[in-house]
């Protein structure tokens, strides 16, 4: 039993990182209709930008503190992510307006390219750690309870807790901002949106900016936990079932949704997984999230797709 | 001191595979042909391995794999162009065994013991099964298999299985970013890296650096070399390259576990085209034929070695038509949680006699699918 | 757009209905036919052959397949290399398990068992739609790679999930050399290509597109999106699994299921939607470099424009939306169909179809009945010839 | 049409799409201040194209305006950005009207206001205003854009035009998909909107009865040209019109087949 509920929490907090990652596809999808294959590379290329940062930043100014480096490269990161956003509005969406959706999705194919280039070139293709302070060593809580108690990942838990707060502050700025509104009718309609005056290109620079900013936390946060390098990218791929699973349109959806595959991928490796030989929670993951699908096709909290004919 | 080997000067090409086989052969199919054909291909990956030991036949080039690739190819009978030098997966899980029962202070007390073997899902991380299975079944203790999916960042449930099973020891057969991986789980879930042994893969710097203090204690076994910042042969390449501006790499690395292998299997490369020229004419180019009995033929000895600057890096060499490695030498060193620290005592060397059938059944099967025709000791003399 | 159709008129149904209806089209195609079975042996040498022009071609026949499930039914699949490898496992094993089996049989053998296992995965396409559908075709992708991994049949316990045949022939030619095995991905994708290209000029290709254009719509004309949607899977897959068949035996060795086939899904895709913009276009293929995605660039899918619908049938379809337009026109106080299908407003976004749909304004049809006289003049020109 | 209180003014146009087809081909008018403007025409005559070009909503469509110049109050407007048009007070009403389905009709015309800066009050009072007008809005506030009624849609779109404080709103086919008693109350509206708020309404149509009966005058477009203009009661009383758009002629209601009718066409074609 002790066990069970320690696979349990695992998978909540796996599904928590998850999350973080499936919502920066949410974001992207919900406000400019772009599926986007390069949230993986924005997330790389974001980390990758923390920890050279905040291995350069003691050196070039002669600080001492980690906190201090940390906060500096921190912010030096996610103005990096503004011009990245900026340059994605201007070079790939720009021109390609009111394209189709699968055209898009093929020009974020590109822009996954282009990110993991230049950042492996600007940045170096070594493994690079960021060093946030992270608790690392595990607690055992209840030991009264069950037999060996059970191991609580502090690390995990302080990761699930900042994608908890960050979630918290998004929902908000989307339902209850202005702006968030804008977004969301841009998400609706472009055309509409732009015949009312919503400037599109701010609001899409806005947008993914925002997602680089969530790639940035993410990155961080998986960064620290597994050191920075090429393969974080492939970090995304766990996001995809999730996505799908809570629904592309749907914030609660990408918790939700991340919440189910972290635990279902680990009670099926954990449990099934001996008998068939191991390896399956990838694929079981999105197994998982094809059952929902079949189920609910948009998704368990995805907005319903209207048809009129 | 003339350029080349005896004068011939050596062209090299690279192809960044990204650990993918397809790449691999990919580029093994456009390099073959090049500069009037390929003398011989390091392969640096065992999936690329497996995907070639049935095309170097085809163009009679010799595929040097040393300390990785296929473990059966020892059998030069009937892998005639594969050469796993110095040492295979094989020879690093039975020394595994061999290092874990001198931990436990003898092999009688691997008796019921539980060992895991946490591997990257690729042909490489399985290789070490059926010896692992074979050993187990001899000893008495417990295999548990968890194999992780490439790239390795997701172990949460691995390691979750671990720490329900407990084994005694994990054996790590990972791959790049998977390494830290399990190291980093294995810290955040309480198990103790003093249990852990990776094979040479799983044991270089990258491996521990970023995991620092929480890898302490971990230990791999290198076939043979370490890291070794002191040996001659470094001090001469941070001479005579480096000084004059000339190093590839980043100079802090010359000198690590991983530029170690490459520097060794790039001399064996040189030493077997050497051996060649003794036999089929100094100062001319080798074939990739002529190169294969190079290799079969190589003799380093310790003297050879030391000359070289190899010094306490390596052991003897020796090759023969049936035995494609030369040589079943493993040192296992442990992370102090700033560098590699060779254990004390210092070789071990695998169990030949144990090793053998299984290479020779593995590679009898291998020759019997593929109907080839395994060369008799005659046919080696040629 | 170099060229357009302007001034090329038709006086008859067969002149309308050939493969292609436009003079460019049809001197380019046979141009570059020419240049590939001729130019190309004279020019190329081994290393072209080996390197760039053998995995060219296969990938271009995996391409085709792709935009006929992406491209004509409008289902975005990501699914490309499970099938490549469905088809590549499957030719080997048929080859190497059944003695003497010609090298032809296996690889048809093994596209047909990809069109199978496509189909299966094709299921979810009937509830799932659009990037959804996207993301669920991953599932096969990871599925496929690991039991190929993890089941030691599939690979004939080839401990590495490695295989590979040697001594290809075909009744009696030997495909030994480079050049034959150019000569044989040639003809075949030329053959497949045009095999593909009828299909869809034909009713199926049309129920395709309807499904593409909008599946509810089609649905309530009387399109089974049930059989429209499977067998654009299974051709696809077939199309995608003979090229993992001839990749397995021609180009390389059958790799290791998990490295097999992911690096070729955006090339696959990519072949499809090769240029959905010029500058797009250049940047993906510039970006896609390490993917070798200038492999895929001219012969492939036969027709370059379906992305948005701006082929023939895509003007089709303008055309009988046009018509309802038109109807509503002049009835303008009879109530007549008023109620417009949003399929106005996507197509007709596209100026380049208003503009063709301008050009055949003048015949005041209905939706129905313009449907009708397509697949009359489909069948008129059938029986006819 | 005197030229004193020419609100904008269109000097002939022509609107290029996607570099090769001629959509516009000079396409000269004027909208006074406070007037209700009509544009009729057929399918492909070019009514919503040159709602774009003045809108600057070309560019999504890959269209440009190649030649000629569109004045509002005689400033050059062809550069501006949509957004810079609203701030001016163009707004449009796009056809199909094209509601955030997934937003409140109450979201939507909040959204609407996206380029105002008086603060929350004057939005709150543009609002009201508008449920004054759309009273069926007002019950549905809460609701989905996307489950309301075509009639609901295209009042929340014109509501929506209208919070953003417009002078002028350009109207795209408001009547397409409507039923005609949901079209007279739109219509109805509009002229309301008019009167009472002085708001100039320049209004794309296929429904040429409908249209001339609520504006005070009319342009006749085809194939990208202007081929007739007038008021809007002369425009109706025009036997051509009459026969072409209307649907009737001298001989009362004809069969689309009639031969002649082609022929007579043909010259407005050319």
């Amino acid at each position: 039993m002790g066990f069970f509920i320690e696979t349990l929490i695992g998978g909540l907090m796996a599904g928590m990182l998850y999350s973080l990652v499936a919502l920066g596809f949410v974001l992207i999808y919900k406000a400019s209709g772009v599926f986007n294959f390069a949230q993986g590379a924005m997330l790389l290329f974001a980390a990758l930008a923390m920890a050279r940062f905040s291995a350069w930043i003691p050196e070039w100014l002669g600080i001492d503190s980690l906190w201090l480096a940390n906060v500096i490269a921190f912010f030096i990161a996610g103005a990096l992510m503004y011009l990245v956003a900026w340059l994605i509005e201007r070079l790939v969406l720009r021109p390609l307006v009111n394209q189709e959706g699968a055209t898009l999705l093929m020009a974020t194919l590109g822009i996954a390219y282009v990110l993991e280039g230049l950042g492996t070139s600007i940045f170096g293709t070594a493994i690079y750690k960021i060093d946030v302070g992270m608790p690392k060593e595990p607690v055992l809580i209840l030991e009264g309870i069950f037999e060996g108690g059970l191991l609580i990942n502090k690390e995990d838990f302080v990761a699930a807790l900042i994608a908890a707060v960050l979630v918290a502050l998004l929902t908000l700025f989307f339902q209850k901002t202005v702006t968030g509104r804008a977004l969301r009718a841009v998400a609706d309609d472009h055309q509409a949106a732009q015949s009312i005056g919503i400037p599109l290109n701010h609001i899409w620079v806005i947008v993914w900016f925002v997602a680089g900013v969530v790639a940035l936390v993410a990155g961080v946060i998986w960064g620290s936990k597994l050191g920075v390098q090429f393969s974080l990218a492939t970090v995304a791929l766990r996001g995809l079932p999730v996505v799908i699973l809570g629904g592309l349109t749907s914030i609660p959806g990408a918790i939700i949704g991340g919440l189910i595959i972290g635990v279902g991928e680990k009670l099926s490796e954990v449990y099934l997984g001996p008998m068939v030989g191991g390896g399956i929670e990838i694929w079981f993951a999105y197994q998982l999230a094809l059952v929902f699908l079949l189920f609910r096709p948009q998704g368990l909290f995805g907005e319903k797709i209207i048809d009129r004919v | 001191m003339p350029g080349g080997i005896n004068g011939v000067k050596i062209i090299f090409e690279e192809c960044e595979t990204a650990y993918a086989t397809d790449r691999g052969v990919e580029c093994y199919e456009r390099l073959k042909g090049k500069n009037g054909g390929a003398t011989l291909f390091q392969t640096l990956s065992t999936g690329a391995t497996f995907a070639l030991t049935e095309k170097a036949p085809v163009d009679k080039i010799p595929l040097i794999t040393a300390g990785y690739g296929r473990s059966e190819s020892q059998n030069g009978a009937v892998f005639t162009w594969n050469f796993p030098l110095l040492g295979t997966y094989w020879v690093g899980a039975e020394v595994a065994i061999q290092h874990i029962a001198k931990k436990l202070g003898g092999v009688a007390n691997l008796k019921g013991k539980k060992i895991a073997l946490v591997y990257h899902d690729s042909p490489y991380g399985k290789e070490p099964i059926p010896v692992l299975q074979e050993l187990g079944k001899m000893h008495g203790f417990e295999v548990q298999l968890l194999p992780v999916a490439h790239p390795g960042v997701e172990q949460k449930a691995t390691w979750l299985q671990i720490r329900q099973q407990k084994p005694d020891f994990v054996l790590l057969w990972g791959w790049g970013v998977m390494n830290s991986t399990a190291l980093r789980e294995a810290q955040s879930t309480g198990y103790p890296r003093e249990k852990m042994m990776g094979i040479w893969w799983a044991g270089a710097e990258p491996d521990v650096k970023d995991v620092a203090e929480g890898a302490k204690g971990y230990s791999a076994m290198t076939l043979q070399h370490g890291a070794e910042p002191n040996s001659r042969v470094v001090k001469d390449v941070l001479d005579l390259v480096y000084a004059k501006g000339q190093g590839t790499g980043p100079k802090d690395e010359v000198g690590q576990v991983l530029y170690m292998r490459g520097l060794i299997s790039a001399m064996l490369g040189v030493e077997g085209v050497r051996k060649a020229q003794e036999r089929f004419g100094k100062g001319k180019v080798m074939t990739g034929e002529q190169v294969r009995w190079g290799l079969e033929n190589l003799n380093l000895d310790q003297k050879t070695l030391d000359n070289m600057g190899f010094a306490s890096v390596m052991r003897p060499v020796q090759t023969s038509c049936l035995d494609h490695m030369g040589s079943s030498w493993v040192r296992v060193h442990t992370w102090n949680g700033s560098k590699w620290e060779f254990t004390t005592p210092d070789w071990y060397q695998a169990d030949e006699k144990l090793l053998r059938p299984t290479v020779m059944l593995a590679s009898g099967k291998y020759a019997e699918e593929k109907k080839l025709k395994p060369r008799t000791p005659e046919e080696c003399k040629l | 757009m170099l060229y357009r159709e302007n001034g090329q008129f038709k006086t008859s149904y067969a002149a309308d209905q050939q493969i292609f209806p436009i003079a460019q089209d049809r001197w380019a195609i046979l141009g570059i036919l020419v240049f590939a079975f001729v130019g190309i042996p004279l020019l190329g040498d081994e290393y072209l052959f080996r390197a760039i022009l053998i995995p060219f071609l296969i990938l271009s026949l995996a391409a085709l397949g792709v935009n006929i499930l992406v491209g004509f039914c409008g289902q975005i699949t990501l699914g490309a290399g499970a099938f490549m490898a469905v088809g590549a496992y499957a030719a080997y094993n048929f080859h190497i398990r059944i003695e003497g089996l010609p090298l032809l049989v296996s690889i048809l053998l093994g596209g047909l068992t990809s069109a199978l296992v496509g189909i299966v995965f094709g299921i979810p396409s009937l509830r799932v739609r659009g990037l959804y559908l996207a993301v669920a075709t991953l599932a096969a992708q990871f599925f496929t790679d690991w039991v190929f991994l993890r089941i030691p049949w599939f690979t004939n316990n080839a401990s590495s999930g490695s295989v590979s045949v040697s001594n290809l022939q075909i009744m009696g030619w030997e495909i030994a050399t480079p050049f034959d095995k150019y000569m044989f991905c040639l003809v075949w994708l030329t053959i497949s290509a045009l095999l593909a290209k009828n299909m869809t000029r034909s009713a199926i290709g049309r129920q395709w597109m309807a499904i593409r254009d909008m599946d509810v719509a089609a649905e309530v004309i009387g399109i089974r999106p049930l059989f429209a949607k499977l067998s654009a899977f299974a051709v696809s897959s077939f199309f995608v699994g003979t090229a993992g068949a001839l990749w397995g035996f021609i180009h390389l060795s059958v790799g290791a299921g998990r490295f097999l086939g992911r690096s070729f899904v955006p090339v696959a895709v990519h072949g499809h939607y090769r240029r959905p913009r010029l500058d797009h276009g250049q940047l993906l293929r510039r970006s896609l470099h390490r993917h070798a995605a200038d492999r895929v660039e001219p012969v492939s899918a036969g027709d370059r424009r379906t992305v948005r619908g701006h082929d023939f049938d895509g003007r089709r379809v303008a055309c009988r939306v046009d018509h309802l337009r038109l109807t509503d026109h002049f009835f303008p106080d009879q109530g007549a169909p008023r109620y417009r299908p949003p399929v106005v407003h996507r197509q007709g976004k596209t100026p380049a179809l208003a503009i063709s749909a301008l050009s055949r304004a003048g015949e005041p049809v209905s939706l129905l009945l313009e449907l009708l006289s397509q697949t009359h003049h489909y069948y008129f020109n059938k029986r006819r010839h | 049409m005197s030229t004193a209180n020419i609100l904008l003014k269109v000097n002939s146009i022509e609107v290029i799409y996607n570099h090769v087809i001629l959509v516009l081909k000079g396409v000269s008018f004027s909208v006074p201040e406070g007037g209700i403007v009509a544009l009729l025409g057929g399918n492909g005559a070019g009514k919503t194209t040159t709602l774009r070009a003045v809108s600057n909503l070309l560019r999504g469509e890959r269209g440009e305006v190649t030649k000629g110049t569109i004045e509002l109050r005689d400033e050059r407007i062809e550069a501006l950005s949509p957004a810079q048009l609203v701030k001016r007070g163009v707004i449009q009403v796009m056809e199909g009207r094209h509601c955030f389905a997934h937003l409140s009709i109450e979201e939507n015309l909040l959204a609407g206001a996206y380029t105002r800066t008086e603060g929350k009050a004057a939005i709150a009072e543009t609002l009201e205003k508008v449920y004054t007008y759309f009273p069926r809005l007002k019950t549905r506030r809460t609701s989905q854009a996307a489950y309301t009624s075509g009639g609901e849609q295209q009042m929340c779109a014109i509501g929506r035009a209208l919070m953003a404080n417009p002078r002028m709103v350009l109207l795209d086919e408001p009547s397409m998909g409507l039923a005609p008693q949901i079209v007279d109350e739109v219509f109805t509206i509009v002229r309301d909107l008019n009167q009472k708020e002085g708001v100039t309404f320049l209004l794309a149509e296929q429904n040429t009865n409908m249209a001339l009966r609520y504006a005070d005058f009319g342009y006749i477009l085809e194939n990208g040209r202007v081929v007739m203009e007038g008021a809007a009661s002369e425009l109706a009383a025009n036997e051509d019109v009459k026969e072409f758009y209307l649907g009737l002629s001298s001989a009362g209601r004809k069969s689309f087949r009639d031969v002649k009718h082609y022929r007579r066409r043909k010259r407005w074609l050319s």
